[in-house]
Formats: C-alpha cells, structure tokens, sequence
C-alpha cells in the first residue's frame, strides 16, 4: 500500500490532494488503508524523501539532510530575479487578483511587458478574469506553480511584509 | 551644489546608497547609477525621506523638494536621460508646495485637505510593496533552497478506449451510405455485401501476410464445409478482382497467389 | 549511502552516468561505497522504483507493477471518438478491406493521417496487404483487438446497417 502510494507521488508533477487521491483509490478494496498508509508517510517520510504539504496538496521533497550533496549535482542556481520583477510578483501575489494599470499605480512607474512575461514564462502568474470596467482589464494572480515553487500551502502563508523602517 | 571636493574620498561601487553621507552629495558616476536602480520617481522621493530620516505621514515638502530638484538639475547637468515621470514629479511636488502655502479653508477634518496626502499614499503603498518583495525573497525556494522530487518516469500507459458502442459504428456507416456520393473515384464495392465475405477476405490477407512466399490455392482453401470453401474462394477471386492479391502463375497443381506490393522470392 | 544515492536520482531531471556520479561524490571519504550502492540500486531497484540504464546513464523509473494505478491518475477519462475517426472506423469495419482513398470517398473529405494514426494506436486497424494498383496503396481492415473489445467473434456479427432502400 505504501509502495502504490508512494509510486503515485513519485510519477506526478503535481502536488496531489486528498480529494485526488480518494479519486483514484476509489473503494478499491485492494487499496484500503491508504490513509493510514498517508499518514505515516507525512510524518516520518521515506528514505530521503519527506512528503510536504503545498498548493493544496502534498509532493514529496529531498529531505534538508542531503542538501549539500545536492548543490554539487544542481550547480546552476536559478538566476535571481531583478528588483522589477520582484516587486511586481509581490503585488500580484499579495493584491491579487489585480490589473496591470493597478499594479502600476502600486510601484509607481510602468510595467513593462518584458516583466510580465518573465513571470508568465515561469508559470508563476496567469490572467484570471477582467475588470467589468472601461476596457476590461485583465485580471492577474499567481498560480499553483508559484505556491509550490516558493513552498507555500497556501496563500495565506505568504510572509507578512515589514514596512515600518 | 556639488561637493566636488569631496568627490575622491567616496567609493561608489559596492558602497550601498544608503551610506552617502547626509545632504545632497552626488560623486562623479554615481548618479547615474542612482538613478539606474530606481524604478521611477515615486521610488528616488521615498529613498530621499528615509535618507533624511523624515517621516513619511509629515513630510517636509519644501526641503524634499529641494532635494529632488537637485538631482533632476544634476542629471540634466550631465546630460542623464531622465523619464517625463521624473519631471512629472516635480511639477506634482511644486503643486503640492505652493498649497500649502495657501491658508488652510476651515474644514471639519483637517487631514482630508491635507495637500501632501494623496503623495504619502502613494509612498506608503511603494514602501508596502517594497516590504513585500522583500518578504518574498526571504521564503526558500524550490532549486535553491531545497528540492523537489522530479517526477519519476514511468513506462507508457495504454490509453482508455473511448467511449464507444458496435450501434454506434453501425450508425455511422448508415448515414455515410445515405450520402450523396461522389463517383469520380473507383470504390471496390462488391456485389456481395456481406460481412462474411469481407471476415474472409481479411483472413487470406493475413495468412498470406504471415510468410512472404507465394500460396497455393489449396493452402487458403479450408477443409470445411461447402459454404466456407464457397466463401474463401469468393473472397479469393475478390481479392484477385481488386488486385490485392496477384495470380503468380497458372500451374498443373494449381493456382498460386501472392499478396500485392510484396516482393516474393523468385523460385529455382 | 544508498539514501545518498536515490537522492541524486530523484533531484534529476536528466539521467545520470558513473562519470557525472564520481564527479559529485569526488573521493570523499563520507560517500566511499556509493559504486557498490549503485550497482544494488540497478539490482534490486527501491521500493516501486527500479533504476534502469537509458542513454546518457541512469535513471529511476516507476515498475510496471504499478502501471495500472498510476493510469488512474495519469490517463484521460474515456472520451468519445471525434465524428471524423468514427466514421473512418465504420467505413473500414464494413468496407474492409479498404484503402485509405477509398474511405475518403466513402466520406468525401481527404482522412489525416492523425486520424488513421488514431485508430492505430488504439490497436483497432491494421494494414492487411496493398492493392497492386498504382501508388500500391495499403489495404485496412480491422484487428483482432476491435473484434475483441466489442466481443465480435466474425465481422458477421457487426450490427447490419440497412439504408432502407
């Protein structure tokens, strides 16, 4: 059972829910107990992975301990992001959802399209709706690629900002 | 305006702006390198007031806007490439200047006619999104801080059939025939149109297709019952008819066939 | 070690070679033994894993054994087949067999190849021989899986479809 559900996690690219799961384990009496089997899972991991909860679902992670092995293999960290981008991302995740002129009020200065591709190309925002108003402008907010690229299970643990310097 | 004398004793590379020293003081490269990292105008006033150790809520409009001038004139000085929203700024802030020089109307709430209040909202929402960005950056992130498990290959899964009846083929196959059809193509229709002859026809195919030789008539020809025998030998001589078979040679043992658009080897 | 190793794999996205592993593992001393971790890995696999050699060195895969439930997560519902690939179907299950101009003017419009590559891959058409026309074009006709996933026993058995003349 712990085999059939680690394999599940183990295939997927996605966080995968409770809802999903059940889905899938249906009542097929061979795979009763997969929620004990979860359970367990959750709290002591396997080997070197752990299972974590993000996005609404869990997927499994390195465990920390093997870190600095890691970084020998993955060498090339991802480039970090300029000060545009940033604050950008930071709106959108934060306000959302929210227009591009909204955003720019936000910062102050425009926004160019180049930024909003970037985060786009990362899958980490994605147009959600319009604006029932003149021109109906799109709608921005960020997407489960974000939550599970910054470990966030879900919005709401987003950090709060310190602003009183 | 500038301190020129003072211009070799700073460092700008490395140094982070907040450690120039107090007043308007600009070394040689460093303003544009300045203005290089703000993001705009709204950004450069707020850097200014926290320089300056001002509070955001009671800005000290006039000397902020002394300052901000300044580097406008200085860049300008220098032929920087400044953004109309610089110089929009700078109207906004004399605006908001000459205001509050006027005498305040009377009014049940002061702070509504506040003439700097709409820039402080401005300010206070960019400091915001400042903190934010910030927040952000402190949270780990996946193929830095840590890693996730990629997905684990797997071998191809065979796909679900659709969803799909026999009554649904037949069904199509009926209203395809009660089309108009165009007839300037040739269709090997046969006179016989049942299915049993074409199950046949299929058979022979297959069994010719097993071994890449020529067939005897007598090898495709079941021993079974009269009908089959009639049957393979009609779905034969079809075959033959809508040459996906090919009569090889006429022999006193026989017919031989083979199937089409395969090359047979030539025998001694 | 063994953990040390699968870490590695899991982490990577690409296949990993014995030279890429020695590169990461150097000679420290910590993670002496890893060959003999490897070759215990590609032996007896982990769990539902098995590490299998690919072109440019290892890599984890899911063992089949659990092919079926991974399919539940991974393969699209049943859906029905488009009108162009049914009809396509009908003309070579009652026509066959039939070639490919032929079914298109059964139904007066050209038969992409996606269409037959479809069918397919279903495992329900399958070229039977050639007519020695010009062009040789193949002759289709139905398999022993059609027959089988709708229960036929000959083609007799197909439904009779009358046109009512």
């Amino acid at each position: 059972m712990r085999e059939a559900l680690l394999a599940l996690f183990l295939s997927s690219a996605e966080p995968l829910s409770r809802e999903r799961l059940a889905g899938i384990f249906a009542d097929d009496p061979e795979y009763a107990g997969w929620q004990a089997a979860l359970e367990i899972l959750l709290a002591t991991g396997e080997g070197p992975m752990q299972l974590v909860a993000v996005a609404g679902g869990y997927r499994l992670q390195i465990h920390p301990r093997h870190h600095a092995l890691l970084a020998r293999l993955h060498v090339e960290a991802p480039r970090p992001l300029s000060k545009a981008v940033l604050e950008t991302l930071a709106i959108i995740a934060y306000q959302q959802p929210v227009t591009r002129p909204e955003i720019e009020h936000w910062r102050g200065v425009s926004v160019g399209a180049s930024i909003m591709q970037q985060l786009q190309e990362l899958g980490w925002i994605a147009v959600v709706g319009h604006r029932e108003s003149p021109g109906r402008p799109a709608l921005w907010a960020t997407t489960s690629e974000f939550m599970q690229h910054f470990a966030l299970t879900s919005l709401e643990d987003l950090p709060v900002a310190m602003t009183g310097k | 305006m500038v301190n020129a004398g003072m211009g070799q004793a700073v460092q700008v590379n490395g140094q982070p702006l907040d450690s120039l020293p107090e007043g308007l003081f600009i070394p040689p490269d460093a303003l544009e390198l300045l203005l290089d990292s703000f993001s705009g105008p709204l950004e450069l006033l707020l850097w200014l007031i926290r320089r300056n150790r001002m509070d955001i809520r009671d800005i000290p409009v006039a000397e902020v806007t002394r300052q901000y001038l300044q580097y406008l004139q200085e860049a300008r000085r220098r032929n920087l490439e400044l953004a109309a929203e610089y110089l929009l700024m700078a109207a906004w802030l004399a605006e908001i200047k000459a205001r509050m020089l006027l005498p305040v109307p009377p009014t049940r709430d002061d702070e509504e006619m506040d003439p700097r209040l709409e820039l402080v909202r401005r300010l206070e929402a960019l400091a915001l999104v400042q903190g934010q960005a910030e927040a952000l950056q402190s949270l780990p992130q996946s193929g830095r801080d840590f890693w996730t498990v990629n997905p684990v290959h797997y071998e191809d899964l065979s796909p679900s059939p659709p969803l799909l009846e026999l009554i649904d083929i037949a069904a199509a196959w009926l209203r395809i025939q009660q089309r108009p059809v165009r007839r300037d193509q040739p269709v090997h229709q046969l006179s016989n149109p049942a299915m049993g002859l074409r199950q046949r026809m299929v058979e022979v195919l297959l069994c010719c297709r097993r071994d890449h030789r020529p067939w005897s008539l007598l090898e495709l020809l079941p021993e079974l019952s009269r009908q089959a025998l009639t049957m393979s030998l009609l779905a034969i001589l079809e075959l033959l008819r809508q040459e996906a078979l090919q009569l090889l040679e006429d022999r006193e043992d026989g017919w031989q066939v083979s199937i089409a658009g395969m090359e047979v080897p030539q025998r001694a």
